[in-house]
């Protein structure tokens, strides 16, 4: 089954084209990256999918069920997961308890008022495993605000995870990781890769070009290629317009 | 979530100080004795105030909405007393059935328009639903417009005796117990955690898939209903509703009472009631004492008084002490 | 040449908890240093140390032949500590030019202006009239580079400023914080690109848990490959 | 209804606006700008009042009241920004809104030790205590001051927000307080500016409504409400905004309280119309902030088109 | 012991001081005593919030265990407080407030009022309307309880001409151009309002400046008064106002009041002084008369009810309902001897006039 399909996606801010005709799927079990440069409306793109941006025109469907005018809610609830590229985070939690809220999402509602969360320990358990994946365990009850900017990055990634995903749309998981965090995140995408649906962004094409099964270009607001890494490595117009001279390295 | 210990430390400041406060309420009607029928009413004043902040809190403190329209509730509350006995109904579950039945349909209706905004705008847009209430109450001219209703008597509790002092006072201290049992469970359970979060950061929980509109609308009506409590009792502590228990100055009064007990701690609320009608209390004896002529100026203490407490504390009073475990 | 930033036996940290221990670090005029670390070894803390925004509870830093160890956030930069911050924090409700504009100084002598700026990044003078909260995430970044260049600064302090830039503008990022170099220009760089760094910087500082792990130039940094390869993960 | 009531109806619109404008900018500039939430505004209106009461009841000259009211409450909130407010600019909103209220406290009664309970007079200066013919129906000149001296502000403050180097810094400073800092800037002094300013643009409308409103302890807070409406209605931290919204409340109140009656008697009979309509009336302002905000809840001119990501 | 519950603070604080002022004045002059009795009043602010009055009466009468309160300054106030003290059985003695449920079906033998019933000083407006011939008039107020019984009163005793329009402003309303256009437009024989306090004290300013002082009658209740005039001056010359008592009295109780009171406070006092002189001067006759024995309920009752003092306003007596029957006066505004603004009497419109809720008022015997 194609887990996500987007058709002629169009977005307009004023005078910005950021999402021009945009059709694309993702299989199931594959990987897809988009790259392109900066503005060129990747992440405006997945702000659509995800249901945050509402598309001038245009379909999005998830898992076979048209999503177009569905909340960003209902649509995570229908195992859609994300990561943003500006880390969102509740500031004044935990670690843990921000990890605790997304599994908490595993039910569609919890109108529960009773039980202490914490005395779930199915879901601290699921919770404190999506912390150990990121590397984040010894971090579990150091609030937000105390995480250095790498370990919030890793903490954004731990939440999309333990919302149980069907479809994972990350913008940017490896941006202000170091070296050493990029290569345990890139081994911790690749045991992921396959199992669920992934639309991955990212400006590090070491990843993009190991992980992808396949990848899209995006300028401004248009895909000017698709195809396996191997294509589009060897796009003369990506090139050009995007990869610059580190495809050759 | 630091400022809420996720067990209990018997040892900390804030456990002892909220034994020591609800023992005292438990124990005041005994240690006043029958002369100090006055200090009893005054702390059923403080009680009713407590648990309306206590209801505030739950959004205020716990859900990030600044409402500054819930003194509403209380007047709701009030009227759904006194209108009721006004025709010969003076059952007290009634009262409260018809109070709690209200606010219900209001606050839903209410709260689903006002949830729609966020930050300041939703502070002036509960403002503008009282206001309307407000006024809606001081053209009831059948019900005494603003010069209010009387009760001839207190409502009737069939269990509870409330026509003494005392039996309203413990009936007021019960209503508080449960209200702060109630929020205690609700802030630690997910839905609490839920709410916190939607707080901390709304588009994050709106992406990880939960109804936040639907959490915090529940969270807002839970709220409501808790002053809705509030204004019956006080209705019946003061055999008395008029408008003027909704006006926006009482509003303003709960916010503050919420932040000078220390913003998203469940027992806060307590606290700052009770710092907050004191000093009320004894200010003016206090300026009496020392400077006669000047008795009347005593609000400019009070003025300072808080706002150095802001200046000095960041948490509020209870919220300062330290809590249990993290 | 003279040390234009001193920090002498630095500690620091947040509250109770300690972050830097013992930090030595020196920069001279037309110097580029570097970084380097994992996530939160403590880079940014002593980032912030230097700007002011996190005291130090003990040591001392010295910049532009004043001691500055304790001193506001406003005085610093006047004395020519350019700041690209973690994040970016442009300014949302400013426009790009805006944004280019408020903070732009010449008190150095130097001449970096709108023109300047746009040549580097030419999708900033595309945009210059859009809010600056509305950029992509990369236009953020370019314009946080842009708006410490505007303060015509003495030394730039670089925070990780080349995330989430696509290839072809990081390649311009660090040919311009090349040519930035020949221009003299003292640079400060925290950044994960090592291939990028070692030809840029003249010497490398490594933390590890908020302590000095390594230090050395570019040539004998690429010689102690296993230990680098330890401390940073590559 | 005659056209010259319908016209001289919209002056008095004007006239509210314009004055709703002059507190609405200080509150909003604070407020909006260096998200510092100031209840305590309305105090510095009530402070530029009485200062000009007293100024002008001393000295006779309408001038120096007004630099008197203007000067004074803006070193008030110099003082209090200096001394008192710096420390909550970096805290949650509703310290700052505690802190505030007590400091409404404290200024009523400072101002009822000093100028006692009651009312305080204030004359409408000789030179504009005349009225106006115009189209047929007279107006009084003091009002029509009012508008100029508004008009004159609104446009001086738009200049100065939106083209000037302080300008910029004050609405940079409004989100990273820190980073323009590092930039060099003395956010400090900054804020303390905007805020002397804000100040002393609610002394100047204090003291412009003084020969018109009562001059009396407390006067402040039914106008602080009325001015948080304005810039809630306007969007938070945009003069423009502000601008607006404070001349379309104070027409929509002024012509719904003098047509709404009339309106209402034509619909129902008299004695409801004359129970709904007073009431309406009353309300019709928040009906209004309720309609604007349930529609656009970012207010009508919001400052930023303000996507984050 | 005797409580006195008033508004102290806030902006409406000047009436509760007045009251406050004239109960102590008498109080110096008989050194301290009422009826021959040492007395200690215990003042207490109500805030204008009827949830502190409630707890400021309840310290009276269960801490300090007063036996008789005066003063009460707004109706709201008397209406939360009226009961809980009249069922006490402690003597409450209304010095402003005057509501109608209290005249009427809610009265109370432990209630008596010294100063009037709200609809009183209307009616004698309303009368005076009707005595000058007025044809086409317009009445305004404030949109709450207290601004439509002072219309309803007006219209209750104006006979001969009409009403052409009632205008009633939100009560929060500060400014009153959009009427005062409305009103100009219209051009009234005379126009009736009531403003209290610094409503009033706006409302005059604004009908200055809009030059409306020379081309229209005002006849005004609660408007311009002895605590309005002196923020007024000279804006209000002119002005009519209804009540039932003014400084220019020339009775000798009032001549010997009023100087006192200049004398001590400087100001000239106000009709809340004078009502509550008067009430202090009640209780003074009273306790004189049972010699102290305030306990004694049902002979101080009688020795209130006889009301066997020289009030300031001359006539006095109580009618069934324990308000005053009195005759009602018309003034304006004009420089007194000593070139001060004050009131000056200029007609009698209603001679020992009765409030129209006696009749609901069944009085249960003591
Ligand atoms: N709310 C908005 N209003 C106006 N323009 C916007 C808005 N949001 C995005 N844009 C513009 O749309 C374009 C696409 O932005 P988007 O964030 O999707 O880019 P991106 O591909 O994710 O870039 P990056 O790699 O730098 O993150 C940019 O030029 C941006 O300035
Ligand atoms: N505000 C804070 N309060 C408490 N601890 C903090 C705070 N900010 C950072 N820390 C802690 O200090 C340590 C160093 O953080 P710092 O931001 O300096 O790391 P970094 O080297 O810049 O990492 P990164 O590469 O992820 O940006 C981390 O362990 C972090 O958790
Ligand atoms: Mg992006
Ligand atoms: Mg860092």
């Amino acid at each position: 089954m194609t887990a996500l399909v987007t058709e002629n996606l169009v977005k307009r801010f004023g005078g910005v084209q950021a999402t021009d005709n945009v059709s694309l799927t993702v299989e199931d079990g594959q990987l897809h990256a988009i790259i392109g440069p900066n503005g060129a409306g990747k992440s405006t793109l997945i702000g659509q999918i995800a249901g945050e941006i509402a598309p001038d025109s245009g379909h999005v469907a998830l898992l076979g069920k048209d999503v177009t005018t569905l909340s960003v809610f209902a649509r995570a609830n229908l195992g859609l997961a994300r990561t943003y590229q500006i880390t969102q985070l509740a500031k004044e939690f935990t670690a843990l308890d921000n990890v605790l809220m997304a599994t908490n999402a595993r039910a569609s509602h919890n109108f529960s008022f009773w039980k202490n969360a914490h005395d779930d320990s199915d879901a601290v358990s699921h919770s404190l495993a999506a912390l150990a994946k990121v590397g984040l365990l010894d971090a579990k009850n150091r609030t937000v605000a105390e995480l250095a900017h790498g370990e919030q990055r890793q903490l954004e990634i731990a939440m999309a995870l333990a919302t149980g995903p069907k479809v994972l749309l990350l913008d940017e998981p490896l941006a202000g990781m170091s070296q050493g965090e990029s290569a345990a995140m890139i081994a911790l995408l690749k045991s992921l890769k396959g199992r669920y649906p992934i639309l991955l962004v990212e400006h590090d094409m070491d990843a993009v070009f190991s992980l992808a099964d396949r990848i899209s270009v995006l300028v401004y607001g248009r895909i000017i290629a698709s195809g396996t890494p191997e294509e589009i490595r060897n796009n003369v117009e990506v090139r050009a317009a995007y990869l610059g001279e580190e495809a050759t390295a | 979530m630091k400022l809420l210990p996720t067990a209990i430390d018997w040892r900390a400041p804030r456990t002892i100080v909220a034994i020591v406060v609800i023992a005292t309420f438990a124990l005041l009607p005994v240690l006043v004795g029958d002369e100090g029928g006055f200090y009893v009413k005054f702390a059923t004043r403080v009680l009713i105030y407590a648990l309306a902040a206590i209801g505030l809190n739950f959004i205020l403190g716990f859900g990030g909405m600044v409402s500054f329209g819930h003194a509403m509730y209380v007047m709701l509350g009030a009227y759904c007393v006194a209108i009721p006995a006004q025709h010969e109904i003076t059952s007290g579950w009634a009262h409260i059935a018809i109070a709690l039945a209200m606010t219900t349909v209001i606050a839903a209706g209410a709260g689903a328009v006002a949830l729609r905004t966020t930050g300041i705008a939703f502070i002036m847009i509960t403002l503008a639903f009282a206001q309307m209430l407000f006024f809606g109450a001081v053209s009831l001219k059948e019900y005494g417009g603003d010069d209010g209703l009387t009760l001839a008597t207190r409502s009737n509790f069939a269990l509870f005796d409330i026509s003494s002092n005392a039996g309203l006072y413990y009936f007021a201290f019960v209503c508080v117990l449960v209200a702060l049992y109630l929020s205690w469970r609700a802030v630690l359970s997910p839905f609490g955690l839920i709410l916190r979060g939607s707080k901390a950061n709304t588009r994050r929980a709106l992406a990880l898939g939960h109804p936040v509109f639907r959490y915090q609308l529940v969270a807002y009506v839970l709220s409501a209903l808790a002053c809705a409590v509030a204004g019956v009792l006080l209705a019946n502590l003061t055999q008395f509703a008029s408008p003027a228990y909704g006006a926006w100055t009482l509003s303003g009064e709960l916010i503050v009472i919420v932040i000078l007990g220390g913003l998203g701690t469940v027992f806060g609320p307590l606290v700052g009631a009770v710092l907050l009608l004191a000093l009320e209390e004894v200010l003016p004896t206090l300026v009496e004492a020392t400077l006669p002529d000047y008795k009347s100026n005593w609000m400019l203490l009070l003025g300072l008084f808080i706002f150095f407490i802001a200046l000095a504390l960041k948490r509020g009073v209870f919220g300062s002490l330290r809590g249990g475990k993290q | 040449m003279s040390e234009l930033l001193q920090v002498k036996n630095l500690n620091a940290g947040y509250g109770a908890s300690s972050v830097l221990f013992d930090v030595n670090l020196s920069i001279r005029e037309g110097e580029v240093a570097t970084l380097l670390g994992r996530n939160g070894m403590g880079k940014s803390t002593l980032v912030k140390c230097l700007t002011g925004w996190v005291k130090p509870t003990s040591g001392s830093i010295s910049f532009a032949g004043e001691d500055v160890t304790n001193a506001p956030s406003h005085k610093i930069g006047k004395l020519g500590l350019g700041l690209v911050p973690e994040g970016r924090q442009i300014f949302p409700t400013l426009t790009v030019r805006e944004n280019l504009l408020a903070t732009a100084s010449n008190a150095n002598g130097k001449s970096w202006n709108i023109e300047r700026v746009v040549a580097l990044f030419p999708r900033l003078g595309e945009r210059i009239n859009q809010m600056g909260g509305t950029l992509s995430g990369g236009e953020q970044q370019m314009l946080a580079i842009g708006r410490a260049l505007m303060t015509n600064p003495r030394l730039l302090v670089l925070d990780e400023a080349t995330e989430g830039l696509a290839p072809l503008i990081r390649a311009d990022i660090w040919r311009a914080l090349g040519e930035l170099k020949k221009e003299k220009l003292a640079m400060l760089v925290i950044d994960k690109d090592l291939k990028a760094l070692l030809p840029l910087a003249d010497h490398h500082t490594g933390l590890e848990k908020g302590r000095i792990a390594i230090t050395g130039t570019s040539k004998e940094l690429e010689a102690q490959h296993e230990r680098l390869h330890a401390l940073i993960g590559v | 209804m005659t056209a010259q009531l319908a016209l001289s109806q919209l002056l008095n619109g004007l006239q509210l606006g314009v004055l709703l404008f002059l507190l609405a900018a200080g509150l909003t500039l604070v407020f909006g700008i260096m998200s510092f939430v100031n209840l305590a505004h309305g105090s510095l209106y009530m402070l530029g009042a009485y200062f000009g009461a007293a100024t002008f009841a001393k000295t006779d000259s309408f001038t120096l009241a007004i630099l008197a009211a203007t000067v004074g409450a803006g070193l008030v909130g110099l003082l209090l920004d200096r001394f008192a407010l710096t420390k909550l600019y970096t805290r949650d909103h509703l310290d700052q809104v505690l802190a505030t209220f007590g400091l409404i406290l404290f200024f009523n009664e400072l101002i009822r030790m000093i100028w006692g309970p009651g009312s305080i007079f204030m004359q409408v200066p000789d030179a504009l205590s005349q009225t106006v013919d115009i189209f047929g129906f007279t107006y009084p000149s003091y009002r029509f001051a009012i508008i100029g001296a508004g008009l004159a502000v609104a446009l001086g403050l738009y200049l100065l927000i939106q083209k000037t180097r302080v300008g910029m810094l004050i609405r940079a400073g409004a989100t990273h307080p820190h980073m323009v800092a590092s930039l060099g800037v003395n956010i400090k002094w900054l804020n303390t500016l905007v805020f002397a300013l804000g100040a002393a643009l609610a002394g100047l409308a204090g003291v412009m409504s003084g020969p018109i409103m009562s001059v009396q302890p407390g006067m402040g807070e039914p106008v602080l409400i009325l001015t948080l409406v304005v810039i809630i209605i306007g969007g938070l931290g945009s003069i423009r905004g502000a601008f607006y919204a404070a001349l379309i409340v104070g027409v929509v109140d002024t012509l719904g309280r003098a047509f709404m009656p009339t309106i209402m008697r034509g619909i129902f009979e008299r004695n409801t119309a004359d129970a709904a309509g007073p009431a309406l009336a009353s309300m019709l302002i928040y009906l209004f902030m309720a309609l604007v905000l349930a529609l656009k809840p970012q207010g009508l001119f919001p400052a930023t088109a303000g996507a984050t990501r | 012991k005797i409580g006195f519950v008033a508004e102290l603070s806030g902006p409406q604080a000047p009436l509760g001081q007045d009251q406050y002022d004239a109960l102590m004045l008498l109080i110096e002059q008989n050194g301290g005593k009422l009826g021959g009795v040492a007395v200690q009043v215990i003042k207490e602010d109500s805030q204008l919030k009827p949830d502190v009055a409630n707890q400021v009466v309840d310290k009276l009468l269960e801490k300090d265990k007063v036996q008789i309160i005066t003063g009460v300054t707004f109706s709201n106030i008397m209406m939360a407080v009226h009961k809980k003290i009249t069922d006490k059985g402690v003597f409450l003695i209304g010095s402003n407030a005057g509501p109608s449920p209290i005249a009427g079906a809610q009265c109370s033998p432990y209630f008596f009022s010294t100063s009037w019933q709200n609809d009183m000083q209307a009616e004698s407006v309303g009368k005076f309307a009707s005595d000058k011939g007025y044809k086409n008039v317009i009445a305004m107020a404030p949109n709450y309880q207290a601004g439509k019984d002072f219309i309803a009163g007006f219209k209750r005793t104006f006979k001969g001409g009409s009403v052409i329009d009632e205008i009633y402003t939100p009560l929060n309303q500060q400014d009153f151009s959009a009427e005062l256009a409305q009103v100009a437009s219209k051009k009234p024989d005379a126009l009736y309002v009531f403003y209290p306090g610094g409503l009033g004290v706006n409302f005059v300013k604004q009908f200055q400046q809009a030059g409306l002082n020379k081309s229209i009658t005002v006849m005004s209740a609660s408007t311009v008064d002895g605590t309005t005039l002196p923020a007024l001056r000279e804006a209000a010359l002119g002005w009519m106002s209804g009540t039932f008592w003014g400084p220019d009295f020339p009775n000798e109780a009032n001549q010997k009041f009023v100087a006192a009171f200049e004398k001590k406070y400087n100001r000239i006092p106000s009709q809340y002084a004078a009502q509550s002189y008067d009430a202090a001067q009640l209780l003074d006759s009273a306790i004189r008369k049972v010699s102290g024995k305030v306990d004694n309920k049902k002979a101080f009752h009688a020795a209130l009810k006889a009301a066997d003092f020289k009030s300031v306003r001359g006539n006095f007596k109580f009618n069934t309902n324990q308000f005053p029957v009195q005759d009602m006066f018309m003034f304006d505004v004009a420089k007194d001897a000593k070139g001060r603004v004050s009131l000056r009497t200029v007609a009698k419109p209603l001679v020992n006039h009765t409030d129209s809720y006696a009749a609901q008022c069944q009085m249960k015997a003591l």
